[in-house]
């Protein structure tokens, strides 16, 4: 049975990866789950600043999901390169950065600084951050910046180049061949799905920010969605996420497309969610007769 | 840190709407320390969705068995109440660091009110068994709020009501500013409850010019540190502007939180 | 307390009404909940002919939620006539048609050849359908094709038209503004959000049509978020649901800006969601001070 | 058709994994007929988040009980085995249409398979109380499968398993076939379960030239006829393409069903 995936000339060990912003740097999950056995470690998202995020509180519970307003809370670039990377150097599985910022610049910026680094396997970008140019409107939501931005970080990189889509857009597919027409090596849909939550008792928002993301088992039906509609329209690996819990979450993904999976929410919830999820998936090809993960795509 | 499997050995009611749950601690865990806490999955469906947590209230080396206090709150915490000795319970723990011991000569003023009793009471036991004289003022709104409590063989116990309807009438911050400043010379206070109760504590240490330290509690995602979720404020002088309740916390000197 | 709405110039008694597709035409609910109770009942969508709908299964389940692809299976705007009005007739509580097509004639021959009936007190029109002339996309997903519609259905009709929003756009404030250019006197939001779940034992998907609309509390974020970003969009009201079970959920649209209300998903759960929402409504203002609904508003 | 809040009076297991509950039926609701069903909303939380759809199985007018005979499934069945005597249920009923009742001179061949039992049976009994000579018909894979039934009066129950453990060996549609023309001559078809089944018997049915009626399943949203959620297709000769087995159904003449 063959569970690794190939993007771009390089190999993920297995599908199963953890989500950035939920798993850290990995250090605080390395007593609980074996960090070796990991697809890849997304990192929480890096920008070229520190920035200390938004103010609280930043989570509230929805039913069968969460909405958190974390913003982009990070130590900056510097410091990533100082007190994380030793750590990250050490493992043996697949290190993707999750790249963020409010400028084209500011994305680019980061992966200069850091693009040497052999801890790092490759890049996710997280485009669902606003731009600052454009009104505030998030990157990931104009095809047009999509493919610019794309192409203009493929420039400065060897490494894979992975594009993170958000859903909340009118045409999630067109995004996604905009990342690919700009050079993408892969995508990785969804980021989280636009909510909020109002306190009936304080009457106000939930969350100081307004409205936040929601996550977990209530979006999986937007993620797998998103996953199927994306992996029609691109021919790059389409990576999938949003509320996987369990093997089952994690082979419905794959059957509507996905190449590779992250799991996000469910760290909170069971810390070794990944290790199972990637049992569950081997036992599910054992018994279906698949020997390598594509032939969980071309069913329907 | 692990996630254990373990068994719950009793549930019980302590005061209206607090429970006591005792469950099995396992022999390969690391103890858990005064002011560290435990996040439970309380079901396999995704209502809720999040772990739970809580500070521990207790721990028995012989017995291999920890407890909590709870408050019976919501749906998390109604689903909790409803298990039995013998239901399996999925635990995470020891998280969080804890208290820090005072020295020999420092009487500990231990603070608590409504679900902050858990972790207090642990660490007034702890200091009660080591020797010390520990002074844990229990604040609520009424008698029926007071839990029946075994007493301290070193130290004791002050009630206090609202109402007056048991122990000192007012508030516990009320009771500690009753003390003179001699009997709260070489104090240290300890506190865990309600915000408003903290920060007065925080401010009667202050104006006494004692040290105080304080368990917070914030919304958890992760309880472990990674989802940058559950932050509280610092004060302006430190050196960063928040800080995570679960990993740096959930007990910080008073003076390093911004006090709103 | 006075409970009522004005929208354009009638009234609705109070802010409880029932989703179109979830509570038929009334009649199967009236042993069930008080119909004269209700602040408005929804029609299912009724379009020029009658539709089958489509292919089984129409339904799924997701965590804390729901998938349906019922289609516009109705009798068609003759046998409506026919078979609908009489009862609805018998009816104390306004009745709201909502009105689909697949190109903008449809929309319009349904108002004309319903607007005579004194049993409708308004329509409500579902743009979640797929305009042919537009290559299937939402006609609900573009500004233009939204100011079209609603300006050309508002020549038809004096009675207040009702424009429907669909969740699964990029920017829903720019639709609704596009609703009130167009002369809507009133916008309601949300209809379902796009979804899909894998049969993992049949390796296809759940439903036929692949993807379905998701409904229930799992979507209840993104309808209080886009309630929230839509009032402060427009000047016109704003009908929220998606998610609501209780009084609690119905308070949260209402102080997100909401001025009246549908329950969907949760007449199946409880048929008397409804009546049981309206008590906790009043029991929350009586609490809260509150005299009329507006004064939800402007909290925050 | 009433929501009403009732009251568990047994549960108890009738064959490996299915359970048969009984429960209070109010004095103002009406009497259910063989063939209709209910739907219970099983809990609070949102997951399971729809009601679930059950035929009657039995309904003593003496006792005011009916009750329900079910496979633990998912998620829904689960939690509705772990319920006791005792504990509430919210039952909505009843739905749907019924058998029809054959002539005097015509011998019902009731077929049951798998979950389909519950109706069946209750359809057995009323006619077998009314002076009909009920066959009813049990299909299952083997004998751990074969539920505890006390006997008909004046019908019979006929046993069939796949793999020859008990009763017949075979199916139902086999010991069908097995009948004589001569002893099916005034049979009349009655049938619930798996849709495998169900096409079987609508298929000996047309070869022997006999009428059949058949108890559908389709997932459910509203149970009242309302969503439109439920449909099943129709043969090619009917009105309509479409017919919803909670309203227009369950029960169908199996010419009406477009059999794939
Ligand atoms: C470090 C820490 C220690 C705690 N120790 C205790 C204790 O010893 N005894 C005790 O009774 N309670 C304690 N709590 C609070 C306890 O976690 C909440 O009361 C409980 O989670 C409520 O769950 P629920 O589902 O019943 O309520 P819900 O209906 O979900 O919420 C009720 C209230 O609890 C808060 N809450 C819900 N989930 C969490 C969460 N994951 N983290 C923090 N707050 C939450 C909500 O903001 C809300 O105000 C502690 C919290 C923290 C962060
Ligand atoms: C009219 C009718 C009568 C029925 N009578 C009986 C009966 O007498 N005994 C019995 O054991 N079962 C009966 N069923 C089937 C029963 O409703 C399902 O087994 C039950 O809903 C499964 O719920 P779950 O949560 O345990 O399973 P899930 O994990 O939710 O699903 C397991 C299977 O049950 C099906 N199912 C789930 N929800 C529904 C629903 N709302 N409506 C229909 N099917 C559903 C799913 O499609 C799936 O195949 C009947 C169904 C219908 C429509
Ligand atoms: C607390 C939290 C923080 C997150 N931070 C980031 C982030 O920094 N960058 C990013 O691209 N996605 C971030 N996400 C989104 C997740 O990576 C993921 O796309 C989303 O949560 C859906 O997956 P899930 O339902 O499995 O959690 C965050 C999600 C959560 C819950
Ligand atoms: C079974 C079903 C059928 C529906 N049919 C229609 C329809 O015909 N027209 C329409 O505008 N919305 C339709 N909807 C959408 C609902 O009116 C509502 O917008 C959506 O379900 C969100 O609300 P809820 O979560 O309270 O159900 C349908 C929803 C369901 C569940
Ligand atoms: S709960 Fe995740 S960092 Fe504290
Ligand atoms: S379940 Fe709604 S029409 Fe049958």
């Amino acid at each position: 049975m063959d569970l690794s995936i190939k993007i771009k000339d390089k190999i993920l060990p297995n599908p199963v990866g953890v989500a950035s912003g939920t798993f850290g740097y990995g250090e605080e999950y390395a007593p609980l789950t074996d960090l070796s056995a990991l697809g890849a470690i997304y990192t929480k998202a890096v920008t070229v600043e520190p920035r200390p995020g938004n103010p609280l509180p930043r989570l509230v519970e929805t039913p069968a999901g969460m909405i958190n307003s974390i913003g982009l809370a990070n130590v900056g670039t510097e410091r990533f390169l100082k007190e994380k990377i030793p750590f990250l150097n050490s493992l043996s599985c697949p290190v993707i950065l999750n790249v963020a910022g409010s400028l084209e610049e500011e994305y680019a910026e980061v992966i200069r600084r850091v693009d040497s680094q052999d801890a790092l396997w490759g890049y996710e970008v997280n485009i669902s951050c606003p731009n600052v140019k454009h009104g505030g409107l998030a990157f990931g939501t104009d095809p047009v910046q999509v493919e610019r931005l794309t192409s203009s970080l493929k420039k400065l990189t060897d490494k894979p180049l992975i594009m993170k889509l958000t859903p909340n857009v009118t045409d999630i597919s067109a995004i996604a061949r905009a990342a690919e027409a700009g050079g993408a090596d892969a995508v990785a849909c969804i980021n989280t799905v636009m909510g909020m939550v109002v306190d009936i008792h304080k009457r106000k928002p939930a969350i100081p920010a307004v409205t936040g993301g929601l996550s977990g088992p209530a979006v999986k039906p937007v993620g797998v969605a998103a996953v199927y509609r994306v992996s029609k329209a691109v021919n790059i690996p389409v990576i999938g996420l949003g509320g996987i819990m369990n093997a089952d979450d994690a082979v419905e993904y794959l059957l509507a497309g996905a190449s590779a999976l992250q799991i996000g929410t469910a760290n909170f919830v069971d810390p070794d969610t990944s290790g199972k999820v990637l049992t569950g998936i081997k036992e599910y090809m054992k018994e279906a007769g698949f020997t390598r993960i594509s032939d969980f795509h071309g069913h329907f | 840190m692990t996630n254990f499997k373990s068994e719950i050995l009793s549930q019980k009611s302590i005061a209206l709407g607090y429970m006591e749950m005792t469950f099995r601690w396992p022999e390969e865990s690391e103890k858990p320390k005064p002011g560290q806490f435990l996040t439970i999955k309380i079901q396999e469906q995704p209502v809720p969705l999040l772990r739970r947590p809580f500070a521990l209230s207790g721990f028995d080396e012989e017995q291999k068995s920890a407890s909590i206090i709870y408050q019976v709150r919501g749906t998390g915490t109604k689903m909790l109440a409803a298990l039995k000795a013998g239901d399996p319970l999925d635990v995470l723990s020891p998280l969080g660091n804890s208290f820090s011991l005072p020295a020999v000569d420092e009487t500990p003023l231990l603070v608590a009110g409504g679900i902050g009793l858990g972790p207090i009471l642990y660490f007034a036991r702890e200091l009660d068994k080591a020797g010390h004289s520990p002074v844990l003022i229990f604040g609520c709104r009424e008698k029926s709020l007071i839990p029946d409590l075994p007493p301290l063989t070193n130290g004791r116990i002050q009630f206090c009501t609202d109402d007056g309807s048991a122990g000192f009438h007012g508030s516990s911050v009320d009771y500690m500013n009753s003390l003179s400043s001699d009997e709260t010379g070489n104090a240290k206070v300890y506190s865990c409850g309600p915000t408003g109760m903290l920060k007065a504590c925080h401010d009667f240490a202050l104006s006494r010019d004692l040290s105080c330290e304080t368990a917070m509690e914030e919304m958890m995602a992760c309880g472990v540190g990674a989802c940058m979720g559950c932050v509280v404020e610092l004060a302006e002088d430190q050196d960063r502007k928040y800080a995570r309740v679960c990993k740096d916390g959930p007990v910080f000197q008073s003076r390093t939180i911004k006090w709103t």
